[in-house]
């Protein structure tokens, strides 16, 4: 199978992956519903990859929204802005989904903004231009980009302006939109796509003047026939193509999108720039143009909340800084056998307790797991199948460089290229032994990148 | 304890003194060449004569057959046995055999030859007894080997060497695995096809190489070979 | 307290834990040995019609033998019992297919103590050992009591069984040159190792492996690549004596070995490469034993040899990562 | 120097606490080579006894005259030169012995357990004790090689010292009288002693 584009020479698919149950039909048709102003959000100041940024606001002081509270504080980082209209609190250290401890912002919700389908309208409705686009210089779009405060909305959460950021020393030849939703349960994307493709088709065009690409694409997998049609009828006369790629995890990774459209390998431990190549997720490209189009900050997304332990799964637009009990109980409640909370997917999701854990820009989803869907199998002694090492879509040797690490080798995982896993999961989803190889790769990794340090 | 402490005291400036060292050593040296020089002087004869003899005991056995040697033991009476040297020129290069004539008040009682081949694990030395004539095998015993034991080692035992006694040696003999009945038939060793083979196969070369050189008399032997008996 | 996993789910209970999070519950080492045992059945069912009570009672003392060498060793250890995990039962079946059906019984049973003790709970128990059990055990007695195993137990006359009676077909062109129809070494109605006379119920059980993915096609494949290659350059060099490279296939344990010893995960490779590199050394070493050694067949030691080199071929074999030079 | 241990202890110590083969690991050469026969792995322990004694005693005689640097250089002289006494001894009077053991008697040459005892005890020690840590750790070797070799002759041949002794119907072991079954039966035992061993200590701590 090809991917039957014109000038795109990828196969539309990779070596290795895995084909884990979607369980995507538990929220896939539900429309995107927007949730009513919590009475309080809690803003991380670290909502990104790279650096913190720092309060411009003080305790007590009233904010509006969308107004400027913080300031990236180097290159790799962005603007935070108030997601909703309210009062500042004083900063409290939080533990985020993903385990850090961090300085947060709370505010309480004083003051109106539309809502239900108002607010919708307000942030993806409109007209969305796809010609008359050369009066955004490049040097302007990026900037406007930094000073809406947009991060990859994907769950990588890197600093938008800095990938989409006109370079003379890698040129840009090809802007790929990431529309491959591959970890399981998880829909925001597809929703976005199937409801409100024009602002995506309008993003990707900035962006990709902004880089100097000569071609966009977008890529989405074949699983998802009405979005792949809604974003077809939206690109019309844009030049924009929609790559349709295989189903199949982790499709959606930057690397492995690149392969399957392009047929480019990103050198290990480089960049998609180092192959001429930009690539950003679709609800970014939607923030994009609403950043530099209307001036817009990113202050809400699309965020999925699914799995057997939510009463009614659906997809939330939701205010960044909202907490995950408030979207649980705005979903109908936990279930009694649910289990497992997860910010993202179960993939590379984190596991969380706390229920007052703020949503980042990040949060791509809640998935909740009920008590069956977690049972871990028991672990038993790894008897070699070398499974793990037909699936790692990285083609590493996962069990050896687990065991690797398991016995404090540096020097053997390294050999093994243990830097180059990006803990995908494919290997511990497969292993019949059962064995965390993640855990212990992710242990590993970190003991490699100390005894690089020192 | 103390003592030993006292001495080493008075031996410090022995010890620190290169010179002493020095004839230490030498003394040493000598001390010990001297008793190695005695051991082997005493020794000496004893090991050769230890390893003609594993040979030569052999000779009247495998000549004249079991009965006959012990008899001949038993009366005192001893065969002269003169060893020699024979070289057979083969394409390529030339292949020497120890032959031992045995020769009884004058009369030439058979030939005794060391032979050696490839066996299974490793090189296989065998003392081969011919009759004068070379028409039959008078006697085998194999000298050295390091077969597989309990299986290629079987080909040492009495029982599977007599099977060669009295077989004939004017054509060549045949290995085959179970109820050897025809003369010239040899049975295998049971598990052991490839020591029984070999064996056999070093027999029949052994025979078909001296063939010429023993029957045409000892002068004859000279063309290929030098006499070195 | 109770574990949480007794607490009725009358409320939701949260837990953490490192991702992922989903797990293929499908697939487990059970499982695989499940397969393997699966995947014997024709080839114990061959050897049953073919050997009828002998094949009955080998595989009765191998069996046995395992179990309780398991049994007692992982007591020994002072570890929880091992049994359920089935990889006795598969060393037990595979151990009793490698030895010939007239082996006494004490043949069978130090076979089984010596690839339980010494192929496998010496080195750590299950995942840790360097060499397929069931071979080390075999290895064993074959080097032991050659006597009564593949060397003279064909030549049990007071056998009632008639393909008993008869030379193996790898020792019959061996020492009398003579050649088996290649459509008696196809059916298996031949003398020789239980499971190794039925060249089509091996192929049938290993297809099974190699289609549920429990077996790597690349050894098999390596393998018979190999003996094609060399079979075929000896069929051209040597002489036409009516042994070809197709009786090297379908004759002797090759077929066996190829799909169900070779192909132990443990003890070979882990990268396709070097399951490969793994099946083509084991398949080269099988042509050399078989045409320049005493012996007739080479399958146990090629892959005893092949087991000794696996951690050497992984390291040859690191692949390279996604994006690497 | 007192408290190194004295003539009685190095006697003891040699036979199992301080066993070259099963607690220090020497001398596994000899202890894998000749053990398929209880006859050769005697006549070898002797041999290596008889060299350890003359060695030690040599060595403990001239300990005070001797330059630390030239220590090994001298215990190989010595060690040489008995070995090759000893070699000739068994060439000209067990003439079958010296051909089954082959080149393991001049490879006592080499073997650690003497250079270790030379360095260990006699060199620091006087003759009397090094005298008895001699016998002591011959002892100790004479019943490691023994004890390997019973096992190995009875299971591989069902004989002891050339006497049978197992049933006829025993089917002999073969591989126990191959080098594997000297590899394994000595693997076996060494486990067999550090279990006991362990287990042992973890009595006493208990």
């Amino acid at each position: 199978m090809g991917l039957k584009l014109e000038d795109y020479t990828g196969s539309g698919t990779f070596a290795h992956g895995i084909h884990p149950p979607g369980h995507k039909n538990l929220s896939q048709d539900e429309p995107v519903r927007v949730m009513p102003t919590p009475d309080t959000v809690v803003l991380s100041l670290h909502q990104n990859i790279g650096g913190p940024c720092e309060p411009l606001v003080k305790p007590r002081q009233t904010v509006a929204w969308g107004e400027i509270i913080g300031k990236g504080t180097s290159f790799v980082s962005t603007t935070l802005h108030a997601s909703v209209p309210g009062i500042v609190q004083r900063p409290v250290r939080m533990t985020l989904a993903n385990g850090r401890h961090m300085d947060t912002l709370p505010i309480k919700t004083e003051g109106e903004i539309p809502s239900g389908r108002g607010l919708w309208d307000e942030i993806f409705g409109g007209n969305w231009p796809v010609t008359g686009l050369d009066a955004y210089e490049p040097a302007r779009i990026s900037l406007a980009i930094n000073e809406g405060g947009l991060v990859g909305l994907g769950g990588a959460a890197f600093p938008t302006h800095v990938k989409i950021a006109p370079s003379d020393k890698k040129p840009i030849h090809t802007l790929i939109v990431n529309g491959c939703e591959c970890e399981p349960y998880l829909t925001s994307d597809y929703r976005l796509m199937v409801e409100a493709p024009w602002p995506i088709i309008t993003g990707a065009l900035l962006a990709g003047r902004s880089v100097g690409a000569k071609r966009i694409v977008i890529g989405v997998e074949d699983n998802k026939a009405p979005a792949i049609a809604a974003l077809k009828r939206a690109a019309e006369g844009t030049g924009i193509k929609v790559a349709v790629v295989k189903t199949k995890y982790p499709q959606g990774s930057e690397k492995h999108l690149i392969q399957a459209v392009i047929k480019r390998q990103v050198p290990l431990g480089g960049l998609p720039s180092d192959v001429g190549v930009a690539m950003s997720n679709v609800g970014t490209m939607a923030a994009v143009a609403r950043a530099v189009i209307y001036k817009k900050p990113l202050t809400h997304r699309v965020i999925s909340v699914t799995g057997g332990g939510i009463v009614n799964p659906s997809n939330v637009l939701a205010p960044i800084g909202v907490s995950f009990g408030a979207l649980v109980d705005f979903c109908g409640g936990l279930t009694p056998d649910a289990a497992r909370m997860i910010a993202g997917g179960p993939m590379m999701g984190f596991a969380f307790s706390n229920p007052g854990t703020p949503v980042t820009k990040g949060t791509s989803g809640l998935t909740v797991m009920t008590r069956d869907e977690v049972k871990a199998g028991e672990e038993t002694a790894c008897i070699r199948c070398g499974k793990c090492v037909d699936v790692c879509p990285m083609n590493l040797v996962p069990t050896k460089i687990a065991m690797a690490s398991r016995h404090q080798d540096i020097a053997l995982s390294r050999r093994y290229n243990i830097m180059a896993c990006f803990e995908c999961g494919s290997c511990a989803y497969t292993c019949p032994a059962h064995i965390p190889l993640v855990q212990l790769i992710r242990a590993g990794k970190a003991r490699v990148a100390v005894a690089d340090r020192s | 304890m103390n003592v030993d402490d006292e001495k080493n005291k008075s031996a410090g400036g022995l010890k620190s003194s290169n010179l002493v060292q020095a004839w230490l050593v030498l003394v040493l040296a000598v001390g010990f060449g001297v008793s190695l020089a005695g051991v082997q002087l005493m020794l000496g004869p004893v090991i050769e004569g230890n390893k003609l003899n594993e040979t030569l005991e052999k000779v009247p056995e495998l000549v004249l057959g079991n009965l006959l040697a012990a008899k001949m033991a038993g009366e005192n009476q001893t065969l002269e046995i003169v060893p020699r040297q024979v070289t057979v020129e083969k394409p390529g290069r030339n292949k020497f055999y120890s032959v031992y004539e045995a020769r009884y008040q004058g009369d030439l009682k058979g030939w005794v030859v060391k032979t050696k081949g490839q066996g299974y694990a490793d090189t296989i030395e065998l003392l081969l007894g011919l009759s004068p004539d070379l028409h039959t095998i008078t006697g085998l015993f194999v000298l050295d080997q390091k077969e597989t034991p309990g299986l290629g080692n079987k080909i040492i035992t009495d029982a599977w060497r007599s099977q060669f006694v009295d077989a004939p040696a004017d054509r060549s003999l045949v290995v085959i695995k179970t109820g050897a009945s025809r003369p010239g038939e040899i049975d295998a060793v049971t598990g052991a096809t490839i020591s029984s083979k070999s064996v056999t196969a070093m027999i029949n070369t052994t025979v078909g190489d001296l063939r010429k050189p023993l029957t045409t008399g000892p002068s004859s032997a000279g063309k290929g070979g030098k006499n070195n008996g | 307290m109770k574990p949480i996993d007794e607490i009725l789910p009358t409320a939701p209970v949260i837990h953490v834990s490192p991702s992922p999070h989903l797990v293929q519950t499908a697939s487990s080492t059970r499982r695989m040995m499940v397969d393997v045992l699966i995947a014997l059945v024709p080839v114990v069912a061959m050897s049953l019609f073919v050997f009828r009570g002998y094949a009955l009672f080998q595989l009765a003392v191998c069996l046995g033998g395992c179990l309780l060498a398991e049994l007692v060793f992982v007591k020994m250890r002072g570890r929880p019992s091992t049994l359920k995990d089935g990889s006795a039962i598969v060393t037990g079946i595979i151990l009793a297919m490698s030895l010939p059906g007239t082996a006494p019984w004490y043949v069978g049973t130090i076979a089984a103590f010596v690839a339980i003790g010494i192929g496998k709970i010496i080195f750590g128990g299950m995942g840790m050992n360097l060499f397929n059990p069931a071979m080390v055990g075999r290895a064993f007695v074959m080097i032991s009591f050659a006597g009564a195993l593949a060397a003279s137990g064909f030549e049990d006359v007071r056998s009632a069984v008639d393909a008993i009676s008869q030379a193996t077909p790898m020792n019959a062109y061996k020492i009398n040159g003579v050649v088996t129809p290649l459509t008696h070494l196809f059916w298996g109605t031949t003398n020789g190792s239980l499971g190794e006379t039925s060249a089509l119920a091996c192929l049938l059980g290993g297809l099974y492996l190699v289609i549920r993915r429990t077996a790597s096609w690349e050894i098999p494949a390596g393998l018979i690549a190999a003996v094609l290659v060399l079979g075929g350059v000896a069929d051209l060099a040597g002489p036409a004596d009516g042994w070809t490279v197709l009786h090297h296939i379908l004759g002797g344990s090759l077929l066996f070995g190829a799909f169900f010893i070779a192909t132990d995960p443990v003890t070979s490779p882990l990268t396709p490469t070097g399951k490969f590199i793994f099946g083509a050394g084991t398949g080269m070493l099988i042509m050399v034993l078989r045409l320049f050694s005493g012996y007739p067949e080479g399958v146990m030691f090629a892959v005893l040899f092949m087991n000794a080199l696996t951690p050497l071929i992984n390291r040859w074999s690191i692949p390279t990562p996604f994006g690497g030079k | 120097m007192a408290d190194l241990p004295t003539a009685t202890e190095r006697f003891i110590n040699g036979i199992l606490p301080e066993n070259p083969v099963y607690r220090q690991l020497l001398g596994l050469c000899p202890t894998l080579a000749v053990t398929n026969s209880l006859k050769a792995a005697i006549t070898m322990a002797g041999a290596v006894g008889f060299v350890l004694l003359c060695a030690n005693v040599i060595t403990s005689l001239i300990r005070n005259l001797l330059k630390p640097h030239l220590r090994i250089v001298v215990f190989t002289l010595t060690i040489a030169t008995f070995v090759t006494i000893a070699d000739r001894f068994l060439a000209a009077y067990l003439y079958q012995m010296s051909k089954t053991l082959g080149p393991y008697i001049p490879l006592i040459i080499v073997n650690c357990i003497i250079i270790c005892r030379c360095e260990v005890c006699a060199s620091k020690q006087s003759p009397l004790v090094a005298a008895t840590d001699a016998v002591g750790q011959s002892l100790g070797f004479g019943i490691a090689l023994s004890s390997i070799a019973a096992i190995r002759e009875i299971l591989g041949t069902g004989a002891l010292l050339g006497l049978r002794i197992m049933p006829a119907s025993w089917p002999d072991w073969v591989i126990m009288v191959l080098p594997p079954g000297a590899f394994l039966t000595f693997g076996l035992l060494l486990g067999t002693v550090n279990w006991i061993t362990a287990r042992r200590g973890g009595k006493k701590t208990a």
